[in-house]
């Protein structure tokens, strides 16, 4: 996945989550406090007004600046998460040195590693980690199966996506809706929902592509 | 919508702007990133440093000053502010015995807070208000929300760090305070975040939320529009089922409009509030009523008692000079 | 209509019990006739003496205490006072230097402070106030309304009546302060008055009265929403055409909410407004933002620009200590 | 009419009022401040609770009372200039010591002329006097030509009817309305309508007991 790739896929983000305005505002003033898609919003355009900035660095580089950008951009609750997932995974791939399908599924799962302890959180507390956990598990083990990258997309959108709609049934116990109790269930977690856009279009750039990640 | 603003990108800066220039005798404001300070620097003290979305003014910047707050980084509308601003803010006004942080407890607060405390150079603690009992805890919470009690926190912190106590010191005040106060709030309309454009809920014209929180976020129940002496009753029993004061317990009570409420509802939400805390044997000895911990345009109250001791009452008492809150000064 | 209420009836001397007893080290109540009196009693003043309809809180029960009123009559709602209470109060407060009225000219106000001044036993002198320059003067008109340069005539009065200057010297000051302000409101929503239980006007959701009144009175104009620099522009040009300020005119600059408009809206307006008045070479020196004299819940806010001179300076800046205005003490 | 006629009047000039809640709210909030029938309500209706108190005194007295009341009750503009109007009226009928309908026209006249004086005002302001100063004329006319009074009644009460009529499309200069300029134009003013609506009360009252005033 090269600089290049990146760049193109900051703003497939962007305009993925702006085509999404109604949709993650309606959410976050059902179960939050109506800022989500804001917050969002000024990240991922931050992002893609940085590009020139951005491309002369290395991947790794890239991603620990788009970290440290989201992290004093977007705020709130989602800000400081997506800030440490992109620079836990900045992190890794430094280490690593490589751009393998392998390194970018640990890459993935140190990020969510991040989110996790930053956020205190785990699977079944209706946050974005609902989606991000079960993809990094999927990706993962089909890393390790070697399955191509094309269909580790498609599997990862539909992951994401059900991970995306299991937040609807829960109660929250993270977040500004672990406030609600029971009202929470019937709404899906905004969080969730936009990390399931953004994984799903950076998926869908890569099918498009056919380009590979090693 | 209907608010005075020109480009809602633009709120922000330009009422922060016009805060800064209508209060230049007490405070200083930072742009990019944003965070406002005294004017004049205090020496030698605990810097007390507290922020988070805006939308709740006064709080926090209408509390920076002498004996108060020694700066504010205010996020945008009901977001939390970003660690760089608290790094900066730290900067500005770091006295050479530590930072501390009052941070009301969301998620996003506390992790902002958190990255910066990491990342800054300075010796730091942190309190973090949660007097929402709305939220009932459970096992189902991460804890109870900081509302309108984190004003009392800020002031009985600020005027002990005024006397030269240290980091540990004003920490302990601020969590003893913290929990010694317990707030509820009720809604009766929804606000607005201007950048969304429309009501964050919707209520009808005979319902109330009860339980709300200082962004909208739903309450206990929506229940149908009750007399004003019901639904205090409600709320201030929840307050004393929280804190369970025992007979003669000297307390403040703070009755805080969430911004589109007039000050004579919030003097008879006050007149029950009193009378049904001392029926409880609670003796109210301080009050504050009016606009402190805001919802933007949000019609409703939230009710705060705080339990008194000496040393709470010394701090509530001792001077104090900000925009919102001056007296002995 | 939602309001924090249990009966229409109740709710003034519900709301008043709460006042008094929030500020009980303040101010004190009397019930039938209703008036509010300092909790100590002055000695050797002028008595200053202020009233009108409910509902403009915290005027003017707000502004009772030392450097400002002895006491305040509270109608009904939107309603003026009736004579029985300032007789009463005059009565109760009168310290052997006469009484001064400081009326809001409005029909209601004038005559039934006139027919008490007629009526009680002391020298007395009376205020109108008339800063509202909405109304503009010309054969139509009985005159402009007093709205909220109201505080700075009581503020500047009461200061000068506790150095113990004579009923002239208090009225004439009372009166040049009158002359030196001017003030206009816009409203973006109507009030509610709780015994109609209606909006007093319809309103839509993009429309705006300019000039409204403190009782929402149609003002100048109905006209369409428009960005707040717009707005304020044509509230700030039509204060600087009433008051005809001359180049380096010192000025306080009062940016006053109705009630449900909030804070940072309100600091926004001032940032426009003093931009706007620096351009036309005033020197803003003084400001207070914030709700100061309301219209119930009326979403709106109006602008008042009071030309300073060395005597209102000094008067403004004195100490003062009532529930609503504190400094220096 | 006697001092038991005064206190039926009072009974149906407050049944009056509050059958015109709704009209009388509307004049107020769409040229005033909305609470003249709040102002009214509780001005007529103290009246009639204090019936017991006020059966025993001549109609002078009464009269006086009742004034001396509305002055403590009614608050806003209304309430000093009704008030003065039957503190005008008693002082008149105390004088003069008769009952005739003369007395009645120049006691009225005298009440009127108590509220040009307090408000400042006179025909064609757009205010009650549009309706009380043509009803004192022609009251005074009428009782010179000794016209039995339930014709004067008859007469009065389209007079009445014309004045409160007349306020339609007129500019206001004084009261709360006198700000608005042109914008009051098409309104009927809410006190020249209560005090139709009283003038009315009476007069039919005096038409139905066919009681004379002498
Ligand atoms: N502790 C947490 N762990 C993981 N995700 C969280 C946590 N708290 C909140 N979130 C996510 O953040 C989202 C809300 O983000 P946002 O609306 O931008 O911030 P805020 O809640 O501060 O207004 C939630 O929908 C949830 O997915
Ligand atoms: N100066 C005046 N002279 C005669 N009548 C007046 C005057 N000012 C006001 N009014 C009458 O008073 C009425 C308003 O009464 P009300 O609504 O009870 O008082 P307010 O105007 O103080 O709210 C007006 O409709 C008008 O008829
Ligand atoms: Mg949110
Ligand atoms: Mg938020
Ligand atoms: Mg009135
Ligand atoms: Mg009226």
């Amino acid at each position: 996945m090269s600089t290049a790739f990146i760049l193109i896929a900051a703003k497939n983000i962007r305009d993925t989550i702006l085509d999404h305005e109604s949709e993650l505002e309606s959410l976050d003033r059902e179960i939050g406090d109506g800022d989500h898609y804001i917050n969002m919003k000024r990240g991922v355009s931050t992002i893609v007004e940085m590009e020139a900035d951005l491309a002369g660095y290395p991947p790794d580089a890239v991603l620990n600046k788009i970290g440290m950008k989201l992290l004093s951009t977007i705020g709130g609750a989602s800000g400081p998460l997506l800030a440490s997932f992109f620079m836990g995974m900045a992190k890794v791939l430094k280490e690593k040195g490589d751009e393998s399908t392998h390194t970018y599924a640990s890459a993935f799962a140190a990020g969510v590693d991040v989110i996790r302890l930053r956020g205190k959180a785990d699977l079944g507390e209706k946050t974005m980690l609902d989606v991000l956990i079960p993809v990094s598990r999927q990706f993962t083990q089909l890393a390790a199966d070697n399955m191509p990258v094309p269909q580790i997309c498609t599997v990862l959108i539909t992951t994401a996506e059900q991970g995306m709609q299991s937040t609807r049934d829960l109660i929250a116990t993270k977040g500004r809706a672990a406030g609600l109790g029971e009202r929470a269930i019937g709404h899906i977690d905004p969080g969730a929902k936009s990390c399931q856009l953004m994984i799903a279009a950076v998926c869908n750039l890569l099918l498009e592509a056919k380009e590979s990640l090693g | 919508m209907k608010k005075f603003i020109n480009k809602t990108d633009d709120m922000l800066v330009e009422s922060l702007s016009g805060f800064a220039s209508a209060h230049s005798d007490l405070v200083a404001l930072n742009l990019e990133p944003n965070f406002l300070t005294r004017k004049q620097k205090a020496s030698n003290k605990v810097a007390i440093i507290s922020g988070g979305g805006s939308g709740h003014e006064p709080l926090h910047a209408g509390y920076i000053g002498h004996g108060m707050l020694d700066a504010a980084c205010p996020g945008h509308v009901f977001t939390s502010p970003t660690p760089d601003q608290m790094l900066m803010a730290a900067e500005a006004v770091y006295a050479d015995k530590g930072i501390l942080f009052i941070v009301k407890n969301y998620a996003g607060d506390v992790m902002n807070f958190e990255m910066a405390a990491e990342m800054l150079p300075f010796e730091s603690a942190t309190v973090l208000t949660s007097d929402d009992c709305a939220v009932i805890n459970s096992t189902y919470t991460t804890g109870r929300r900081g509302v309108a009690g984190t004003v009392i926190v800020e002031k009985c912190v600020g005027s002990l760090a005024e006397t030269g106590a240290d980091l540990q010191a004003c920490k302990a005040l601020g969590e003893k305070v913290n929990s010694r106060t317990a707030s509820m709030g009720v809604a009766l309309t929804s606000c607005t975040v201007p950048a969304a454009g429309r009501p964050t809920f919707d209520i009808s014209n005979n319902e109330l939320e009860m339980g709300v929180g200082i962004h909208g976020e739903p309450g206990r129940r929506r229940e149908a529009m009750r007399p004003a002496d019901a639904i205090i009753q409600d709320v201030t029993n929840a307050i004393l089922e929280a804190l369970k004061p025992s007979q003669g317990n000297e307390a403040l009570l703070l009755i805080n409009g969430f911004g589109a409420t007039p000050l004579m509802e919030l003097y008879l939400i006050y007149n029950t509030a009193a009378k049904l805390f001392n029926q409880h044997g609670i003796k109210v000895v301080r009050s504050l009523v009016g606009n402190y911990t805001t919802a933007l345009d949000m019609a409703g109250a939230s009710v705060t008692l705080c339990l008194l001791d000496d040393e709470i009452k010394q701090h509530w008492d001792s001077p104090v000079h900000t925009p919102a809150l001056r007296w002995g000064v």
